[in-house]
């Protein structure tokens, strides 16, 4: 970065880390409301086994064990039981998980990594073998070859994630029994630094990653392919070729960087749909992340975890989009210019 | 069209201008014919297949027949007359919200447009925010927390149909606005309403279209979705309730021909999701003069 | 290789036909040219746009478009030691070491002709690495040389990338780049255009001082006659893919034979004519598509002298005076 | 002959940036006259303000100071419309050609679907065959002939010089009194470029409207306007003005001076002729006054006088021609630097 180009940086990091926050806030609001109409609370079960216990009205109770797994007082105002409520995850303090028996970040704590782990690694898996095979079909445009890639593509960007997630776990786990479609790793390895866990880990997450690499490649190919068949009409590929720069430096450097740079700003995006799409697939496959607890989190009307969750899954999707964001302008001269310029 | 005297009449040039291109296209027609069948199953499909609703033992989990197209599920019903039946309903709520959402986001999107300035830069910041929220997630737990209607279910689903138009109609309609041509139509004093229907309406529609059969798509996943994971349970024979009670109450897929049923129901998904992509992409074909392909 | 150049020539282009495949047909955009570049020269290539001209010069230098196919032809290049290389035949690694040292390009529109995700300094740092300078003295020796050519401060353009660059600098930069190898031939594709006449001045200011420097062979492709009346030794005129007329520049504008070339040279309005008492003619009709090209001399349905001949056979190239050649029935009855 | 357009002392100045605010004046202080059945023409090179003064003259572009008079009605004074009613009646008879009939022209609607709403709008009275023949005889006017070949034919069908013909007849379809063709041949081929110069020359001449023609190019510009005014502009100024001829063979700006000492010329010679630039002080030190004209920073003969420079101020160089340049009448003999050629 030039020295000049660091105060507008600043300025629009600033800007940004503003949005994110209003971002977060609209989310957390959305939830905040929602959990105050949701029916058959394991709250209020505890409301009325308290009630009977201390002889006081349901009410009553309910009052009690409010205020002790939300630090919420139902009494008050409901602006301030909002604010309260705000100022608690400032704190970081997710909220209380009753099924669990142990604080919200507990829980969060063990399932962000396995989200974290099989996201990236399927993301980063998809982005590689897109662009690979997007290059070919953009350097054999009007081949069979192409006309099978943008085709397949088509198709499998048209499938939804879940029939994915669902038609790979029968063919490769319920049918073949290939691969194991339960937990994170099996429960005989000792969980550390050893061989053996670190295999067993990649085995469980063959499925999810899998999953992951197949709905999303698809799309990077069509997009790769399209930016490789816009460059090979570039001026400057031309001035390069008669200026006899060799083959392999302008696949890479030409070719390569061009197409590439301008889709990067597309994985916060996909990161963003993706950690939202996990839902279904974790739940497929029983995988421990983020996902999987959401939704058992509503199965079994845990609402305390559900909100915290929901909450990380925002706050997750977001720092994924900022990240991105200013790892653009870094690699990319072209943004950068428009990063100083606004 | 305006009619003019001219040597092609006005019906040629609407197949030349509609109809060939389409037909041109294999996918196209692929699409009309899966979208039409669409149609013809939620319209007329529970008026002329009656809704087996018999349990029968000896049926269970059969495979695929002439007579069950789709096989039996776990109680030995046809599915076929299930997945008729609940047709209506996985059509109906998602093309209801993708109405609304499509109405909502063109009309904020042209206005946003039109005035420009201040007021599309408040769109994109209000559209990107909205975009970054994770929507299944959200749909998910509302869908939980909502009154289990089918009208709270198009509002929830509605809630994220509308900001990619509107922020790609105002993008769009903003820089139509800056052309020559239009700037010439102003000159000529062509009045706003033809500059708004004649001269950039023409330009938004494939946008509309493209984006209400994506939006379509992905409404009637996310709804086939959510009630797969066993929240808001509407109809019995919603194809996400089947398949929720095949594949997580009965453990269908760890039958062998439970599994080929299953299979064949997802399998139908994705053929209709891709028939209307099909359809989206045969669709910028026509509505792009320079795609056309006579001279 | 065992053809042999004559002494003064550099380049001979010999019958060469190119088309482009597309979805309509075929573009005939090179269609029989016979075209000799003379050595240490600067030879204008003229020609109105779909005529064919920026083809040409992609067909000898080999950096077609994919749907592009060589027909037929030669061109023949002569190297340093005195023989001569067929481009048409060569293959592509002699065309990449001929590239860059022996022929340079600099393509239209340099706007778009630099790497945008590299700087300046990265573009003369890798065209000399891939042809084999390492050493860091000489490689900074010979940028600052070739910058100060074309009248730009190493210090304000070497770190920056093409996008902060003006147009005007762009093109320079990429004429210093092109020369940075001092290749034996330069084609330079429309340099002027899109530059105001105070840009275009220093431009041609430029072109000269590196020619008369290096003694060169250059090729200028270009619609502006003018320029070419400036600049050039000697001129072809370009018409629907093929060469009408091509004599040294003086001759041509004292005296244009093909009646394209006169009344294209008479359509020019010019502040001259204020002072020559002179009035521009228009050119009748539009020039043709490369796609449906009129049969015989391309040039006969806007011809005043056409006659039938014009209209059934293409019109052989004939010498009407020493170095001065024609494509016309008019100049070729008893052929 | 009647007053058609005229603008007087108009500006326009854009304020472009978000947070900081920046001036920009695209034109500065320009009054300008067309009568009717004259073609007048200006020239200047890019961001001289060419195109902004023509949108200004067809109330397109709303002028932050100065005065637009169409016909003998005032339109728009101190920068603000007066006459609403009449602005908006009359817009469609003053009407702006643009440079780039790509863009001009919707791409999705045919030659007839161009031409048809305007008709439909000013000639309600017409039925469909006499809007037909009223179709055909403006593509006859504008020279796409044969007409219904034309008809049904889109923008990509046709040629660059052929768009903007029917750029042309889009304008026409409105009976307009004025019509501004802004770098209408920049982008159609040499060969062509005055049989669009011609064409718009004849629709004066047939309907005694009044056409202002905009370029980069002088020699087109003198071609186009002939004996008529010719305006040159510069940084959004009109420098100089005159009859066009009397211009080019003797510019009294010094800037007018070196654009033609500059400018290429199609002429004979058997040295080569490649001159240095003439009349521009490029590497000059000379200190440079605080001043308002446009050419100063390049100006071989600029020296305190100067700084006293006015916009919107003109010294008298001949009988109907004007120099914005304080030196008028006290610079030195010119001759173009091409001259020696000529002679030679």
């Amino acid at each position: 970065m030039e020295l000049t180009g660091v105060f507008p940086f600043i300025k629009l990091l600033s800007k940004r880390v503003l949005y994110a926050i209003l971002t977060i806030m609209v989310a957390v609001s959305v939830t905040f409301v929602a959990i105050r109409s949701m029916p058959g609370d394991v709250l209020y079960t505890l409301a009325v086994s308290l009630a009977e216990e201390l002889r006081i009205s349901v009410e009553e109770a309910k009052k009690i064990v409010f205020y002790i797994y939300y630090g919420i007082d139902v009494e008050e105002p409901i602006y301030l039981q909002y604010l309260k409520y705000v100022i608690g995850l400032l704190q970081g303090n997710l909220g209380y998980s009753t099924y669990f028996k142990r604080p919200v970040t507990y829980v969060v704590a063990r399932a962000l990594g396995w989200t974290a782990f099989t996201l990236s690694v399927g993301i980063s898996l998809s982005f590689a073998i897109g662009i690979l095979i997007g290059m070919l079909a953009g350097f054999k445009r009007g081949t069979k070859f192409d006309a099978i890639v943008s085709l397949t593509s088509t198709v499998l960007s048209a499938i939804p994630g879940y029939v994915v997630a669902l038609l790979l776990y029968i063919m490769l786990s319920a049918r073949l029994g290939l691969l194991p479609a339960r937990g994170a790793y099996s429960p005989h390895v000792e969980p550390g630094l050893n061989l053996a866990f670190m295999i067993d880990v990649l085995y469980h997450a063959a499925l999810p990653v899998l999953t992951y690499v197949v709905i999303t490649f698809s799309g990077w190919t069509l997009l790769i392919r399209s930016n490789v068949a816009k460059i090979l009409e570039e001026d400057f590929l031309k001035y390069a070729e008669a200026r006899g720069i060799s083959r392999r430096r302008i696949v890479t450097t030409y070719i390569g960087r061009n197409s590439i740079l301008p889709i990067v700003p597309l994985l916060a995006i996909r990161v963003g749909s993706m950690i939202g799409g996990s839902t279904l697939i974790e739940t497929i496959f029983a995988y421990p992340g983020m996902g999987y607890y959401l939704s058992l989190a509503l199965s079994i009307r845990d609402y305390g975890l559900l909100q915290g969750i929901y909450f990380m899954m925002i706050v997750a999707t977001i720092v994924a989009v900022i990240v991105v964001e200013f790892l653009t302008p870094l690699i990319d001269p072209r943004v950068r210019r428009e990063v100083v310029a606004t | 069209m305006t009619s003019y005297r001219s040597s092609k009449s006005r019906l040629k040039l609407i197949y030349l201008d509609f109809v060939r291109p389409v037909i041109l296209s294999g996918r196209g027609v692929l699409g009309i014919a899966i979208i039409v069948s669409m149609i013809f199953m939620a319209t007329l499909g529970p008026e002329l297949i009656p809704l087996d609703t018999g349990v029968k033992p000896q049926m269970k989990w059969c495979q695929p027949s002439l007579e069950h197209p789709l096989g039996c599920d776990y109680l030995g019903r046809d599915l076929f007359s299930l997945v008729v039946h609940g047709s209506r309903e996985v059509f109906l709520i998602p093309f209801c919200a993708t109405l609304i959402g499509v109405v909502v986001g063109l009309s904020i999107g042209l206005l946003a447009g039109y005035i420009g300035g201040l007021a599309r830069r408040a769109l994109t910041s209000v559209t990107d925010t909205w975009l970054t929220i994770p929507s299944f997630p959200v749909i998910f737990i509302l869908a939980y927390a909502l009154p289990k209607s089918p009208v709270s279910i198009i509002l929830l689903l509605t809630l994220f149909s509308w900001p990619g138009l509107a922020r790609a109609v105002a993008a769009e309609v903003s820089s139509l606005k800056r052309r020559d041509y239009i700037e010439a139509c102003v000159n000529l004093g062509l009045g706003r309403g033809y500059i708004l229907f004649r001269e950039i309406g023409p330009h938004i529609l494939p946008f509309v279209a493209i984006n209400f059969a994506s939006v379509f798509v992905a409404n009637m996943t996310s709804l086939i979705g959510i009630v797969l994971l066993g929240v808001a349970p509407l109809n019995p024979t919603n194809w996400g309730y089947l398949l929720n009670q095949m594949i997580f109450t009965y453990k269908g897929l760890l039958l062998a021909n439970a599994s080929v049923v299953i299979v064949l129901m997802i399998l139908m998904l994705v053929f209709i999701k891709l028939g209307v992509v099909f359809f989206a992409q045969s669709l910028e074909e026509v509505f792009n003069p320079r795609l056309r392909r006579y001279e | 290789m065992s053809e042999k150049l004559d002494k003064n020539q550099k380049l001979v282009i010999r019958d060469l036909r190119m088309e482009y495949l597309v979805r309509e047909g075929t573009v005939k955009a090179v269609n029989g040219v016979n075209l000799t570049i003379p050595e240490g020269r600067i030879t204008a290539i003229v020609g109105e746009s779909g005529s064919g001209k920026t083809s040409l010069v992609e067909t000898f230098l080999k950096i077609l478009p994919k749907n592009a196919r060589i027909r037929s032809g030669k061109a023949l290049l002569k190297l340093s030691n005195g023989t001569a290389v067929d481009l048409i035949e060569a293959s592509d690694s002699l065309m990449r070491k001929l590239r860059g040292r022996v022929v340079g390009y600099i393509p239209q529109g340099a706007q778009n002709s630099l790497n945008p995700v590299l700087t300046i300094e990265q573009h003369f740092l890798e065209t000399l690495r891939e042809h084999g300078t390492h050493s860091k003295e000489a490689i900074e020796e010979r940028v600052r040389a070739m910058l100060s050519l074309v009248r730009l401060d190493p210090e304000v353009v070497l770190k920056k990338y093409p996008h902060e660059l003006s147009g005007g600098m762009k093109q320079r930069v990429v004429i210093a780049l092109t020369m940075l190898l001092q290749p034996e031939l330069v084609v330079l594709d429309e340099p002027t255009s899109a530059l105001d006449i105070f840009s275009q001045r220093v431009l041609l200011n430029i072109l000269y001082k590196i020619q008369s420097t290096y003694k060169n062979t250059m090729v200028l492709i270009t619609h502006d006659i003018p320029i070419v009346s400036e600049l050039t030794d000697r001129v072809a005129v370009l018409y629907a893919g093929a060469i009408v007329e091509s004599a040294d520049t003086y001759e041509v504008f004292k005296e244009p034979i093909h009646p394209y070339t006169s009344m294209l040279i008479s359509a020019i309005p010019s502040v001259v004519d204020v002072y020559l008492k002179r009035v521009p003619k228009p050119v009748p009709g539009e020039p043709p598509s490369l796609l449906n090209p009129p049969p015989g001399c391309r040039f006969h349905p806007r011809c005043p002298h056409a006659f039938e001949k014009c209209r059934l056979k293409e019109p052989p190239t004939v010498e009407v005076h020493s170095g001065h050649f024609v494509s016309c029935w008019l100049y070729a009855e008893g052929v | 002959m009647k007053r058609v357009v005229a603008v007087e002392k108009v500006s326009k100045t854009y304020s472009r940036g978000l947070f900081k605010k920046r001036l920009i004046s695209a034109v500065q202080s320009a009054s300008l006259e067309v009568s009717s059945g004259e073609l007048i023409s200006i020239v200047g090179e890019s961001g001289s303000g060419k195109t902004t003064l023509g949108k200004l003259m067809t109330g397109l572009v709303l002028p932050s100071s100065g005065r637009l008079i169409w016909r003998d009605v005032d339109v728009i004074k101190n920068g603000r419309i007066v006459n609403r009613e009449f602005y908006s009646s009359n817009r469609h008879r003053y009407v702006y050609v643009h440079q780039d009939p790509y863009s001009a022209l919707n791409p999705s609607k045919n030659v007839w679907d161009t031409l048809n709403p305007v008709i439909s709008k000013y000639k309600k009275h017409l039925g469909t065959s006499d809007k037909y023949k009223t179709v055909i005889e403006l593509l006859e006017e504008v020279g796409l002939v044969p007409a219904d070949y034309f008809i049904d034919k889109y923008p990509h069908h046709l040629s660059g010089g052929m768009r903007q013909r029917l750029a042309l007849a889009r304008a026409l379809a409105a009976d307009p009194h004025f019509i501004v063709a802004d770098e209408i041949v920049s982008m159609v081929d040499p060969s062509i470029r005055i049989s669009l110069v011609n064409l718009l020359k004849d629709i004066v001449k047939a309907r005694n409207i009044s056409v202002v023609f905009i370029s980069h190019d002088l020699g087109i510009s003198i071609y186009a306007a002939e004996n008529n005014f010719m305006y040159v502009m510069l940084n959004g100024v009109v420098v100089e003005y005159g009859p066009a001829y009397e211009i080019a063979y003797s510019p009294e700006h010094p800037y007018t001076r070196a654009l033609i000492s500059n400018t290429s010329v199609p002429l004979p010679s058997r040295e080569k002729r490649v001159r240095e630039l003439d009349g521009v002080a490029v590497e000059d030190s000379k200190p440079r006054p605080n001043t308002l004209c446009p050419f100063a920073s390049l100006c071989p003969f600029v020296d305190s006088e100067c700084s006293s420079f006015e916009l919107g101020f003109y010294l008298k160089a001949g009988a109907k021609h004007f120099s914005a340049c304080l030196k008028t009448g006290k610079l030195p003999k010119w001759k173009p630097s091409w001259l020696q050629t000529l002679s030679g």
